[in-house]
């Protein structure tokens, strides 16, 4: 009965954080119709500071950082990404009415990494005090492109092998041209143009932007006295915009199959135990901090809702854009984000925080 | 005042690129394009809230070329090119210019 | 290529909504709508100075249907429904489409 | 002699405030021709953020409130609220040139509340150091959505009463598909559709939306590092939009009755009358300060110019926007800033601040 | 319904106002024009990405007129007018409208 | 080879300062082919709260300033303005493929100035420590005026002179409406016009209100607890946008003479020489600081991006827009950001800074 009580309290608690709330907030002016917008310029501004807070932070840090303390982190953080798509793909396009491109492509997002989720988890973290590596931001773009090339390059060659087996093809598919640069003929070709389509995306050149002018220039004032001092701002109104937009996006899923709300609810929840436990493991290695590895939780747990669509869609045509944005924006994002306060509660039991 | 022919295409925002290169591929001296929001068998799709994400924003591209066969080749193949995988209709419409020799390659 | 009808209506931009339910009671398949500005009787509007409140923009809104007298009767619907208390002109242009069956019902 | 020098010395001296100085430059800047404008996606998210500022404030401050304190204000301002409309729809539908429908609806926006103006009057408060009850935003609500659904019943009751007087009616009038939803046929049915269109405006659910996250959540630390802080920047520029914008509208002005123009200029003193003689009242009973008499004065006087039209133009489609918006943004919203300093006088005359 | 032409103008942002001035003074009632971008003989301008300064933004303006040959008239202007400087198309459709004196001056 | 030890590890200690590395991360995304954007909305914001800022710190400081000291240095940027035109439009017009009107017309960009890089100047001085004086800001509107209605006027003249020699003219040009209003028939109206239209053109509206705001109002608590704390942070941004923007504009110049590649590379040195000559002048006679004399010189190295280039499309249709824009925003504002330390270095072994 105490337990119970402290759990309703706990979790009403967790819910008031501002982070938390602002998003519920956004979410139920939604449902409740209001006609209430922050413009398209402005939230693609807010992502965009976010973004570069997040990757001048890491910049910075990762000028003092040594060399295996960052890449064990980072190649785990891919592994993850690959993990989730292999993983989720499969799980996927076994459910009813699911084709195996639309699978692909949802497990794709779900192995990327949503910039609204990293950002409130580290606020979060912030918040209580809890200590993190400085670096962390340099790990997003190894987990989210590891996960939208791997689900993009797989749902291709099975498309093929399908194509293949079925001569005939699909009539006007040879006409077309193929979205993006660069996708060759040949396999190697095909991954270097997903590469470079990934890299250019507006979320990814932001990051690695920061990252860039983190580590080869020395923006630590403006760091301190502009990006860091708006982030906790700013960050609650993109909670406020994320809640909208996934009231929005939930609509997209009355279309399309009910797997993909079992596995919009769940899937962050089993991800996050994915990055949690690479994260145990990083820790062993390296001694990786608790706040790192709810961290690498919560990116693996998180799904792209920027940057991952619209790759997606230009990459692969075929697949269903309602199944995979409403899956993606309309569940991933707020299940994963109003479950950051777990993988802290479970960094906490497991090594301290 | 002479004969030409309006080719309207309007589709996902996201395409607006490879749609506008096999125009300029069936023979058009140019296009033009505006924002666009809508609704049809896919749903609705709007210029203004167009998702985080931006997938969900349409284009309206339009192309005056001078000849009427060229203008249905171009539509015909952006059709059969894209409207399989992507949301989009096309439709050709007849109008009168100044200057003829503007929109001849 | 088949003939069809394309249904224009400039009006309120308030009014997006409920002009698009009527369209759509008329049989249109879909519609498209672009944010505009302009001038008539009722004086200057504008796409990009709104207003504070947004009053004072206008939108452009289109629609292919397949019947020309079903286009007559929406774009007269609309007009007797809304074109006393608002702005806004309404005119149907003949086009050339593709695909009938995406236009019908 | 002397008194005038001390007036004119004293006018010069409050015209040289950031919040009229910014307001007055932007109408002469729109006078000058200039080509200078603030993109409406920036000037909607200075407002929302604005609203929210006010919104979390007073949220934050009604947790401590008791009721009473809190019962009293809301209940006057929403008095006041209905009584500018019966009083302002009847003054102005017996002027010249203007129809009943016309009246209620410009009657309607000086109820009604004006975001900008309130802001402009606690920044002036607060830069002069006079106290005022933190919960004062919660009072927005009752004045603003009581004066317009209080205008907009009004004048349908009386079109009805006009239409069934003469049957005939007007031609394709049935047609119509009423803006708005939820809009029946019983008067009940009737508010509770305004009273929705109302609450799902931008400016109201923003307003809300602050208050809730403010008394539910524990949003006070973002409150104090990013909303309040930027408050004071936002509304200088908010100010300059305001005169641009009043002088761009005056032009509507041309086209209408010059009953408006008296009105316009007027009104906002009147009606500032009635909410510093209910502020008093309410000063009487529960001890309410002397800023916040000068807060619901300001109220009073101000006019809707964001959320108020789009309602109004949709709920009552025959009144003619270019009266109520030519009156209330060209006119009364500067009318209302330009005499936020009177009020202050006042109260201090009053019941000292 | 009634025949009616509409004229369409394709040119630089930045001339919008002399352009609707000539298009009133040659005898319409009104206009509308919403943002674009497009591509022609001068290269490629855009509606979103205008240039810092906006000089590379485009506008497409419509008027309505009752009279083809004032129409012609009024595109003929704007041509001799704009054209050889300023970026620009025009051409004219065929429509029909409902209330014709709305379109006569 | 010390000394190129030195040079090249001062040039990169240079480039690393936030303002320059994030013009150069600008140009370097948008090279890679990022599709990373800040949307127009958003950037014509950021350069009004850089102009206001601007604007506002030179009011704040004229009012102190006496009038002398005001005087010198206005004149003195005013007269390097009109050198520049005299000069940059004489050279320009030799070269192969270079018109009268197109020669004017990049010559009067070089000669306005650019507001971008004026901040990002007064940035780097700040950041180094070194003081100017605080009306700088004023001087502005003074080179930049004097520079546009230099190079309009006198390619209009031209434009009369061969008009009147070639006596059948342009079919056509006479039909055309002016662009803009108050262009008269006789000089004197046509300066007026000019004058005008350069008033009310964005930039310079918004540098003056902020001028008069800061003269006339008492602005100063908002102007430090707003502008000036935004003031870095947004002058990075900016720099990112003419970085990318730079980058953007350059394939204009594939399609105009060579010449312009020269003059855009050139110029932003030769005129800066201008205008440090002229700061040193005043230096001698008003004791004008080092500081000041760097900010004379990055004035006139820079060259109108946002408002010359409307101004001179209106004012001189027959100039080739890709020409002046290509040339000012592609190569000039790049190379003028770049060589501030330059004049900074050069101030120092001068006069000491
Ligand atoms: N009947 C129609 N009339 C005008 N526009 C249409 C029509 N049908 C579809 N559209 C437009 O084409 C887009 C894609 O249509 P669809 O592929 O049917 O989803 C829609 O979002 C509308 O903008
Ligand atoms: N002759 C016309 N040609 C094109 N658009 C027009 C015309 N007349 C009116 N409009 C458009 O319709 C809107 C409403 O017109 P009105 O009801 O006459 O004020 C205007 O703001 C214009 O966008
Ligand atoms: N063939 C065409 N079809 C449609 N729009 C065109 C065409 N040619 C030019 N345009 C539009 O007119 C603008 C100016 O064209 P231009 O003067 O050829 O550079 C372009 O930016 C396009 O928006
Ligand atoms: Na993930
Ligand atoms: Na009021
Ligand atoms: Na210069």
């Amino acid at each position: 009965m105490d337990m119970i009580t402290d759990i309703l309290t706990g979790f009403v608690s967790q819910m008031q954080k501002p982070t938390l709330a602002f998003l519920i907030g956004g979410m139920a002016l939604a449902a409740f119709g209001s006609k209430l917008e922050i413009p398209e310029p402005v939230y693609k501004f807010i992502v965009f500071l976010l973004l570069m807070k997040v990757g001048l932070g890491a910049g910075i840090s990762v000028r003092a950082a040594d060399i295996v303390e960052l890449a064990v982190p980072a190649v785990a953080a891919a592994l993850v990404g690959i993990a989730i798509v292999l993983f989720g793909g499969q799980t996927l396009a076994r459910l009813r009415g699911v084709t195996q491109v639309d699978a692909m492509a949802t497990a794709g997002l779900f192995g990327a990494v949503s910039a609204s989720t990293l950002a409130a988890s580290m606020a979060m973290l912030d918040e209580e005090g809890i200590a993190y590596e400085g670096f962390i931001g340099a790990l997003y773009p190894f987990m989210d492109i590891a996960a939208l090339v791997t689900a993009i390059v797989l749902a291709r060659l099975s498309a093929e092998r399908k194509a293949a087996a079925n001569i005939s093809g699909q009539p006007g598919g040879a006409a077309a041209l193929t979205v993006g640069e660069g996708h060759g003929n040949s396999n190697a070709q095909m991954v270097r143009g997903i590469l470079l389509d990934t890299f250019r995306s507006a979320a990814i050149s932001a990051l690695l932007l920061g990252l860039a002018l983190g580590i080869f220039a020395r923006p630590d004032s403006v760091y301190e006295s502009f990006y860091d001092i708006l982030f906790r701002g700013l960050l609650s109104i993109l909670m406020l915009i994320m809640g909208m937009e996934a009231w929005a996006r939930l609509s997209e899923l009355r279309r399309v199959a009910h797997a993909y709300v079992a596995y919009g609810l769940l899937a962050p929840l089993v991800h996050g135990v994915f990055g949690f436990a690479a994260g145990l493991f990083v820790h062993q290695i390296t001694g990786f901090s608790g706040g790192g590895v709810v961290l690498l939780a919560v990116m693996a747990a998180s799904s792209s809702d920027i940057s991952g669509p619209p790759t997606l869609r230009g990459a692969l045509p075929e697949a269903n854009p309602s199944s995979y944005v409403g899956t993606s924006t309309g569940l991933g994002t707020p299940v994963a984000i109003l479950s950051i306060p777990l993988w802290i509660i479970l960094a906490d039991m497991f090594i301290g925080v | 005042m002479y004969q030409a022919t309006k080719i309207v295409i309007i589709t996902e925002r996201t395409i607006l690129d490879v749609v506008t290169k096999l125009i300029e591929q069936g023979g058009a001296t140019g296009y033009t394009h505006v924002e666009a929001g809508g609704k049809g068998s896919r749903g609705v799709r709007s210029a203004i809230r167009p998702g985080i994400s931006g997938v969900m924003a349409n284009v309206k591209i339009e192309a005056i070329v001078r000849d009427k066969a060229k203008a249905e080749a171009i539509i015909t193949s952006v059709s059969e090119a894209y409207f399989q995988n992507y949301s989009g209709i096309a439709y050709v419409e007849p109008v009168e210019i100044l200057r003829p020799n503007k929109f001849e390659v």
